[in-house]
């Protein structure tokens, strides 16, 4: 059965590197293409997920890469096929034709198949490989419509940022193979040396964080905006960002077995919910609003993972997946139609397309965390394991519930606003159908997806991922949240609602709108400083060439850099000052020669008279 | 004469022979030119098969040949290949034919033959750098190759060549030097007297003599290091590659670099195995001071050809890292199986970094011939008007900035592991080298190709011809080899690792 | 064993046989027609090259004592060699320059003279006969610089006569000082009774003999006259002069050291190798500016002399140093004829820009001197690499490290001013500024010649292509002298 | 007697550089090798101190004739001095005159070794004809040697000059005919 | 009479010697110098045979050849003085000095 995970695998980088050789030769063939793949891969999902294969390749010395489908990794691997599916789908409208359909396609595929080997990698050189190629596949991706500088600059923050996370996981790598996990497997972080195994797990920390936008990398988040939409779906559901908390729900074990790290990812995790659920409340741009929702929702799945809610966080991360998908593509497909950004021509998009409308409204109402919707259910169990770590982690967790049904209740009220243009309604171009499809399916799982709730269904989960199903959240911890976010949601709909129609504005502090200035003291704290270093070391380094090649100071820039490996600027000092020496000498040097002989025979004589004298007397 | 001497040799003779030829015709010879480093780089494949499959790698050299040459000063003509040469042979033919084909149509014609006889005489040069198992034959080759680089340069470079030439020349002269001391205290300390490698690791001159093994290290590592070239003697390399031709840059470093690094592992390290464990540490610093040294530099340089340039301080800095790891590295057997892995790691980025560096500076030799300048400011949105320019230069980039899928992440990998456990600090003070190295790649890709288009004055961007492809996308396919199945590489490479490792660390 | 004896002349063939001719040549010259003075040079090259049949032939025998102050070892053996390819080289040369001149015969018989009083020098083993050997290196050559008759010509000759005549005495009152101290002149005598004798006086004659032999060499500071002569005189005669005697000097000081077992009594090895460093140093700083080729050539055989004095100044404490220094000799010989060579061939070129273009105009004659001055710096694998390699081995062998160092970094400066006279030979430039004199311009230059160049030239191709052969075929050369010693 | 000779010939050395006029530089130095020649006749070397006096006495004629052939001022008409940078000279050659002296005073010279014997110069023609050939064989070919150097330097006009390039004239052409048989 | 005084004279006659030889700017007032130079070398090998080996001829050979150096050096200066006077009409040092830097 090994073939059937190979060909998982392999199929969309084969297909996708074709496509991105073949170049815009391809286009009309592009979108089939991807779609056909997309399905095959939801097949072969549920195929390895169901016969569960393991394939291992020697790729280094003493190293063999390997992929391996577990409960986890085919939850994680439906996920992303069926998502990878309906994003193409979509994106077969929104990418139309005259665009780059098969860079656009191809890409996609690439970037489908590095977070299909992320979900199934067994060991930290495929992790980190695919890892990696994700995150250059996002940044082309980002960058898709690249004529417009502002584009690939954000795209070019993005990828830095997340590579900057990825340094840690080559870090864990290094205290991995020092620890003693030979073949550098994940399985074996949690039995590594006590030291090693606190620096591969800090690595993996910081990696996961940087991928999946926690604080306090959140800020390349907003900058992957400017994206194709079905992009920003692909990346801010299932992928990319989803990614990071993935990968400490898979590492969990290690986690634990370290005292400090499940407290430290849990508290980023539930502050993150907490702060960038204020950002995406603070936010007048649908899509930016959708961006920071993404990160605190995630930042559950990295909670769950703090506080070894494997079931929960597995289940969020599902529930996430498929309801940010749907909000997505929902806006993306109103974008398409209405052929532009900004929440000013979103208002009321809903009325006018009632269908999208009504979808976006179930993604909504779930992503506030309404019983019994997806996201619901899968938080209580976070929520109760949580609250078993510490009470004030569950108030702040709880917290940010209430702060997300307030966002979400505001991305509907500004959606469902009455603009006064109901009535052209259903007029202009008409939503195609190859966005309605997947919308409609999207909408019923994030539904569908609440029967998690259900202790049963937990438990079969939970022997599905082979954990241990920790306690049931009492059902007054179920109603507590679901009571807190209905409420909320109910507030905070009518606010807004009301505040739509007087077109009042409401106003909040400049700093959640600004994603907490995380990106100014990112630019303030590392980016200019290493710049300026940069500059400065430039200029000595060019000093020291000129000083350098100035005629036979060459020479002795060789002789002074082998005598000292004192510093650059000492180095061009002593380098012009021995030139200027060896210059002198060599004019010295030309004295003697005066052509006159009385002054050849004074020289000879006195040298030959000092060399007697000193032999003599200093034998 | 071997296969191996015909091998090394073989560019040499048609060389000779086109000087010999009455007023050929450019085309002709520039034609002949590619024809012989063809049928070279088929030699050097049969060589690799042949070691691969046949059991010529026995006890570590392959086709080894020895004669004697001078044995009164006891120096022989002792050449042979293993695991760590064979790649870099391998290599260089690769990108000596890539040059070749590359300046079928760059080369004024009035000077074609003095081009081709002396590329061909490099190329015998660097090929025979590589198979020499005797101090005095590397060094002849490795002075020689000083010598037709000089001519390179101060031949057919632009701005300030002669000058840039003569820094070049000096620069590494003065390290040649340094090196033949260090021989000459090798030689004088071996008993019986000789230049043979082999014989001195086995013989092991000055083990245990303290001061002097640390000065025959001192004298031999500036050499190399001058070469290689590590801070703080790296500052020839910019002047140099900034005014040579296309190809001359792309051999300089693609090549010549590796000479050093190459010399680091070959002599330094398996002929001065205590001297290397002792002072470690100061060629684990230089390695992470030129890492970040020479990836800052590079960020702040406006010039595409220059940044390149620097990144190579950076890329060799990697290498100098791990060798110096394995001189701290313990000697338990995870221990020795990590430092391994650091090694094939620094081999291999030898290699990737020749196929890489290689493509980037040809690539910037297209550039200034369309452009007339290499300051990135200059241009914008250039993807527009060429798109497989454009896309062959984001994947040598991507790939040098060490890119999952391509060479340099395979290389840099296995450093980064191999010597995180004997050196943490150090290995976690480079790291942040691979992000600046990302955002100054991607900030020269975006600089050049995206954003809106401007070009400077004069310049017509035309896509890449003909040639230019089929010398550069070749580099890039062998690059993804290595980055996507490494083990054809890397299953070579290890034994040999595994014979240096164990010389230094038992 | 003695002179007259049947072997002691068998002994001696090259030196007489280059006498007799020397003597024959003058009196065939004197009744040949100005025309066929040709004959003088042919006879003159076929005695060098019977002499060096000889000479070379006799390598390999037992080395003999003569009791009358002459040595024949390796060492001798070797020196004859060098010295007899040096002058038939230089007769070749000396071709373009003089022949067809009223004193051709003239010309060749003083060469002739000045090579056997190089190999004199070289295998002198008594005070006396180093005294007057040193004479008969001399006073052809000032003769020989003069030739020309021109104002330059006689100035240089002037010059070395003048410094060589001081130093002619300082020597003779050194050879007077050793004579006290040891009350003998023969190495064989003095090595017995100088240990014993009074230091002072042996250290004073011991640096006064030196003083000679470092005129004839050509080393600080004795070197005054070196740059003059080499721009002043004719381009071969310039060659002879900075090449030939400096082998028999050489040779002289290492014999000085080792057999007059002066080496604890006066700190000789310390000596020489202050000798040395100043004349490396000295001869490559001083050729860093200098404006033309053939002083740039003078001072840079200056700065050789220095590297081979590195091997004297290791004398008798390790093995290596005589080989080293007899190769070193060799390949010097070799590389700095060709130089001089190709200055021969162009003599309208004075400064290094004269010879842009050269290469696109002459190829062989610019690689003929890329070879020679690359071999200068000890570029593999010319001859002089070979010989730096061994000589610096020695050097460090016999503790002198402080100056194999010092040796390396004269060695890096050295590339810089030999740079600057390559880096024209291969640029562009229009046509008509370095081409062949023509006749008319010939004429013009002094002292009569026929259309130059053309031997020149070949000599120049030649010596390079030795400088390569030498070096890489250097075993044929090293085991030679491999584990040379000296009598006794 | 030896002291005598002994100042006289240094005064005499002096007086070399004193006079104002070659010639008489010329015969002072003349004078000062004759009393060489007597303080060597002193220590039973009949022979040299002879041949000193005479080859001197000879090659200072010729010096004079030189001198009056060529030399501005041969007969010091007018007054002249003739020296450069007299100081540094005079430093140098007395700090050499000190130190040989401080030498000869210090240096605690060897016995005498053996009795002169009877017949000095016998003895030295025996060791020019035996032990010390060697040295006479090389002085003849320098003497050889600076016959044709000196000429090659010396002479303007050569042989081809006077028979022609082919040596084929009967009468040479000279400047001033004559000599003899002419 | 003593080795010391014989040396003494040698001496004297060496250093007036040096001096006229460094002072004298007239080629012939050079060779002068340079004569009585060899003239103390001709004493003190002389003082040598006689007061510390008188048994070795060695000492009255040294003097013999440097009679003989004295004649060849002389020959060769009156040669090239001929030589310079006739190319440039001059017979001072001084006056020749084109070869120089």
């Amino acid at each position: 059965m090994a073939a059937t995970l190979w060909t998982l695998l392999a199929l969309p980088t084969v297909v996708g590197g074709g496509l991105l050789l073949a170049g815009r030769r391809a286009d009309a063939v592009a979108a089939p293409a991807a779609l056909a793949v997309a399905g095959a891969e939801v097949v072969l999902g549920g195929v390895v997920a169901g016969t569960r294969p393991a394939v291992t390749v020697p790729a280094l010395p003493g190293i063999r890469v390997g992929a391996a489908v577990d409960g986890l990794s085919a939850v994680a691997v439906l996920t992303v096929a069926v998502v990878l599916l309906a994003v193409v789908s979509a994106s077969v409208a929104e990418i139309g034709r005259g665009q780059a359909r098969a860079r656009f396609h191809g890409l996609l595929l690439v970037f489908a198949a590095a977070m299909l080997v992320t979900v199934t990698a067994t060991d930290l050189v495929a992790l980190l490989a695919a890892w990696e190629v994700m995150g250059a596949t996002s940044y082309a991706l980002i960058g898709f419509w690249w004529q417009a500088p502002g584009r690939a600059r954000s795209a070019g923050v993005a990828f830095v940022t997340t590579r900057a996370g990825d340094v840690g996981l080559y870090l864990a790598a290094g205290a991995a193979l020092a620890g003693g996990a030979a073949g550098l497997e994940l399985a074996g972080l949690a039995g590594l040396a006590p030291g090693w195994r606190d620096a591969a797990v800090a690595g993996i920390v910081v990696a996961a964080l940087g991928k999946s936008a926690q604080l306090p990398f959140s800020f390349w988040l907003s900058h992957a905006m400017v994206g194709p939409t079905p992009v920003s779906a692909l990346l801010h559901s299932a992928t990319m960002v989803a990614a990071g908390g993935y990968l400490l729900v898979r590492v969990q074990p290690a986690l634990a077995a370290t005292l400090w790290a499940g407290p430290v990812v849990a508290w980023v995790g539930v502050l993150t919910a907490l702060a960038l659920g204020a950002v995406a409340y603070a936010q007048r741009d649908i899509k930016q609003l959708l961006a920071a929702s993404t990160c605190s929702q995630v930042g559950f799945v990295v909670l769950a993972a703090g506080v070894g809610a494997v079931v929960g966080g597995t289940a969020q991360f599902v529930a996430h997946a498929a309801v940010k998908t749907l909000l997505f593509l929902a806006v993306g497909a109103w974008l398409v139609t209405l052929g532009a950004q900004g929440v000013e021509r979103l208002r009321g998009a809903a009325r006018r397309y009632r269908f999208v409308g009504v979808t976006f409204a179930v993604g909504g109402v779930a992503l506030a965390g309404v019983p019994p919707l997806a996201i619901w259910a899968a938080k209580d169990p976070i929520l109760a394991a949580g609250l078993a770590r510490s009470a004030v982690l569950y108030v702040v967790a709880l917290a940010a519930v209430a702060v997300s049904a307030a966002y979400a209740a505001k991305a509907v009220a500004v959606v469902w606003a009455r603009s006064g243009e109901e009535a052209e309604a259903e007029d202009g171009p008409r939503v195609a159908l190859w966005q309605r499809v997947p919308l409609a399916g999207l909408a019923a799982v994030s539904i569908a997806l609440g029967v998690v709730a259900f202790p049963v269904v937990a438990a079969w989960g939970a022997r599905l991922l082979g954990v241990a199903y920790g306690a049931a959240p009492a059902l007054w911890e179920i109603v507590v949240s679901g009571v807190v976010s209905v409420a909320v949601l109910a507030v905070a709909g009518w606010v807004h609602a009301r505040a739509e129609r007087a077109r009042a504005v409401v106003l909040l502090p400049a700093g959640l709108v600004e994603w907490l200035h995380l990106e100014r003291l990112a630019e303030a704290g590392v980016v200019r400083p290493v710049l300026a270093l940069a500059r400065g070391l430039a200029v000595v380094d060019d000093r020291v060439i000129d000083g350098g090649v100035r005629g036979c100071s060459a020479v002795v820039a060789g002789l002074a850099r082998l005598a000292d490996g004192r510093g650059e600027l000492g180095l061009d000092r002593s380098i012009r000052a021995v030139a200027g020496a060896v210059r002198w000498l060599a004019r010295l040097a030309l004295r003697p020669q005066t052509g006159l002989v009385h002054q050849y025979y004074a020289q000879a004589v006195a040298v030959l008279l000092a060399l007697v004298a000193v032999w003599v007397l200093l034998r | 004469m071997t296969a191996l001497s015909v091998a090394v040799f073989f560019p040499l003779a048609v060389a000779v022979l086109l000087l010999m030829l009455r007023r050929p015709r450019a085309r002709a010879v520039m034609w002949a030119w590619v024809g012989a480093t063809a049928l070279d780089l088929v030699l050097v494949a049969a060589l690799w098969v042949g070691y691969v499959f046949g059991d010529a790698a026995g006890d570590g050299f392959g086709y080894e040949a020895s004669s004697r040459w001078i044995p009164s000063v006891g120096v022989g003509y002792h050449i042979g290949v293993d695991g760590i040469s064979l790649p870099l042979l391998t290599m260089t033919a690769v990108l000596f034919l890539a040059c070749a084909i590359y300046s079928v149509h760059a080369v004024p014609r009035r000077r074609a033959r003095e081009y081709a006889v002396l590329f061909l005489f490099l190329q015998s040069v660097s090929l025979g750098l590589f198979v020499s198992l005797d101090l005095i034959l590397f060094f002849v080759f490795f002075d020689l190759s000083i010598v037709g680089m000089y001519a390179v340069i101060a031949g057919w470079g632009h701005g300030q060549a002669g000058r840039s030439a003569l820094q070049f020349f000096l620069y590494t002269f003065t390290g040649s030097l340094a090196l033949l001391l260090g021989f000459i205290v090798l030689y004088l300390g071996s008993q019986p007297r000789t230049f043979d490698m082999v014989e001195l690791a086995r013989q092991q001159p000055l083990a245990g003599t303290g001061l002097a093994g640390g000065l025959a290290l001192l004298a031999v590592g500036v050499g190399l290091a001058v070469k290689t070239p590590t801070v703080p003697v790296h500052t020839w390399l910019p002047p140099a590659h900034t005014d040579a031709p296309a190809a001359g840059s792309a051999i300089l470093a693609g090549v010549l670099l590796k000479m050093g690094a190459y010399g680091f592992v070959r002599i330094a390290m398996p002929l001065l195995p205590g001297a290397w464990r002792d002072y470690a540490w100061v060629i684990v610093v230089v390695g992470v001071v030129s890492v970040l040294y020479g990836a800052l530099v590079a960020l702040a340089q406006p010039g595409f050809k220059r940044m390149v340039a620097y990144t190579s301080v950076n890329h060799m800095g990697y290498i100098v890292l791990g060798l110096g790891a394995v001189g701290v590295a313990g000697s338990d057997a995870a221990d020795a199986e990590a430092a391994t892995l650091a090694v094939t790691g620094s081999v291999v980025q030898m290699v990737s970094h020749g196929l890489l560096t290689g493509a980037l500076f040809l690539l910037s030799g297209v550039l200034y011939e369309r452009g007339g300048t290499y300051a990135m400011g200059a241009y914008g949105g250039v993807a527009g008007l060429t798109p497989r320019f454009a896309a062959v230069t984001a994947v040598a980039a991507l790939g040098a900035l060490g890119l999952p899928g391509l060479s340099g992440f395979i290389a840099e990998f296995q450093i980064f592991t191999g010597s995180f456990g004997a050196v943490p600090v150090a290995v976690a003070l480079a790291l942040p080298g691979i992000v600046i190295t990302a955002a100054l790649f991607l900030r020269a890709l975006r600089r050049i190709f995206l954003g809106d288009r401007a070009l400077p004055a004069g310049a017509r961007m035309v896509d890449l011809s003909r040639p230019e492809m089929a010398s550069i996308v070749p580099l890039l396919a062998l690059s993804v080899l290595i980055g996507v199945v490494p083990i054809v590489l890397v299953e070579i490479v290890v034994p040999a690792a595994q014979a240096v490792v164990a010389a230094v660390t038992t | 064993m003695e002179v007259t004896s049947a072997a002691g002349l068998a002994a001696l063939l090259p030196e007489a046989v280059v006498a007799l001719t020397a003597v024959a040549g003058l009196l065939v010259g004197s009744w040949l027609p100005r025309g066929r003075q040709g004959w003088v040079r042919g006879l003159a090259v076929v005695a060098a090259l019977g002499a060096l049949a000889g000479a070379a032939g006799g390598l390999g025998g037992t080395p003999i004592a003569l009791a009358s102050g002459y040595a024949v070892d390796t060492a001798t053996g070797v020196a004859r060699v060098v010295v007899l390819v040096g002058v038939v080289v230089v007769l070749v040369l000396s071709a373009d320059h003089v022949a067809g001149s009223r004193r051709e015969s003239e010309f060749c018989v003083l060469v002739l003279l000045g090579g056997l009083g190089a190999m004199v020098v070289a295998g002198a083993s008594d005070l006396l006969v180093l005294a007057v050997g040193v004479l008969l290196a001399s006073v052809p050559l000032y003769a020989l610089a003069g030739f020309g008759k021109d104002a330059g010509g006689t100035e240089a000759a002037l010059k070395y006569y003048l410094v060589g005549a001081l130093l002619g005495v300082v020597l003779l009152a050194g050879v007077t000082l050793l004579l006290g101290a040891g009350g003998a002149t023969s190495y064989a005598e003095l090595s017995v009774a100088l240990p014993k004798a009074p230091a002072g006086v042996v250290t004073a004659g011991t640096v006064a003999v030196l003083a000679g032999l470092l005129f004839k060499a050509g080393a600080v500071p004795a070197h005054f006259w070196v740059p003059d002569v080499a721009e002043g005189a004719s381009a071969p005669v310039a060659a002879f002069v900075t090449t030939v005697p400096k082998i028999g000097a050489v040779v002289a000081i290492y014999r000085l050291g080792t057999q007059l077992e002066v080496a604890d009594v006066v700190a000789w090895p310390a000596l020489v190798a202050v000798v040395a460093a100043a004349s490396m140093t000295l001869g490559n700083l001083a050729a860093f500016f200098t404006g033309q080729v053939r002083r740039l050539l003078g001072y840079s055989t200056i700065a050789q002399v220095g590297y081979v004095l590195l091997a004297a100044a290791a004398a008798g404490q390790t093995g290596l140093a005589l080989p080293g220094l007899l190769y070193y000799l060799a390949a010097y010989l070799v590389t700095n004829l060709g130089a001089f060579a190709v200055v021969c061939a162009l003599p309208r070129a004075a400064t290094p820009d004269d010879y842009a273009g050269l290469f696109r105009r002459r190829p062989w004659l610019a690689l003929g001197l890329t070879v020679c001055l690359l071999g200068f710096v000890g570029t593999p694998p010319t001859a002089v690499f070979v010989g730096k390699l061994s000589v610096f081995a020695a050097g460090v062998d016999a503790g002198l490290a402080w100056l194999v160092v010092l040796a390396v970094a004269n060695t890096v400066a050295s590339l810089f001013y030999y740079l600057r006279w390559l880096r024209p030979v291969f640029r562009q430039v229009p046509l008509g500024s370095v081409s062949k004199p023509t006749v008319a311009e010939a004429r013009s230059w002094p002292g009569e010649f026929t259309s130059p160049g053309r031997w020149s030239a070949r000599v120049a191709v030649a010596a390079a292509v030795a400088t390569l052969g030498v070096g890489v075929a250097a075993e044929a050369f090293l085991s030679g002298v491999q584990g040379a010693r000296l009598l006794p | 007697m030896f002291a005598v000779c002994a100042v006289c010939a240094v005064a005499a050395g002096a007086a070399v550089f004193w006079v104002d006029s070659m010639a008489r530089a010329t015969f002072a130095l003349l004078a000062s090798f004759v009393f060489t020649g007597v303080v060597i006749l002193l220590i039973e070397l009949s022979y040299l101190g002879v041949l000193v006096i005479l080859m001197m006495t000879m090659e200072m004629l010729v010096m004079v004739v030189f001198m009056v052939m060529y030399m501005m001022n041969p007969a010091g008409l007018m007054p002249m001095t003739m020296v450069h940078n007299n100081r540094v000279a005079l430093v140098i050659s007395g700090g050499t005159f000190v130190a040989l002296v401080a030498g000869i005073e210090v240096v605690p010279w060897p016995a005498r070794g053996g009795e002169p014997p009877p017949l000095p110069a016998a003895e030295l023609g025996a060791a020019v004809m035996e032990s010390h050939m060697l040295v006479m064989m090389v002085v003849a070919m320098a003497l050889f040697a600076t016959m044709v150097a000196s000429v090659v330097l010396a002479t303007d006009r050569g042989r081809y000059d006077r028979y022609g390039d082919g040596l084929d004239r009967r009468v040479p052409d000279d400047p001033i005919r004559g000599g003899v048989g002419r | 009479m003593t080795l010391d005084v014989f040396l003494l004279l040698a001496a004297a006659l060496l250093a007036v010697g040096l001096y006229g030889a460094l002072s004298q700017q007239s080629i012939v007032m050079i060779m002068m110098g340079l004569e009585l130079m060899i003239n103390a070398v001709i004493v003190a090998a002389a003082a040598f045979w006689f007061f510390l080996s008188p048994s070795q001829p060695d000492g009255q050979v040294v003097v013999l050849v440097a009679i003989t150096v004295m004649a060849v050096e002389m020959a060769m200066g009156f040669a090239v003085t001929t030589a310079i006077f006739r190319s440039r009409d001059v017979d001072v040092v001084d006056a020749a000095a084109d070869l120089r830097e």
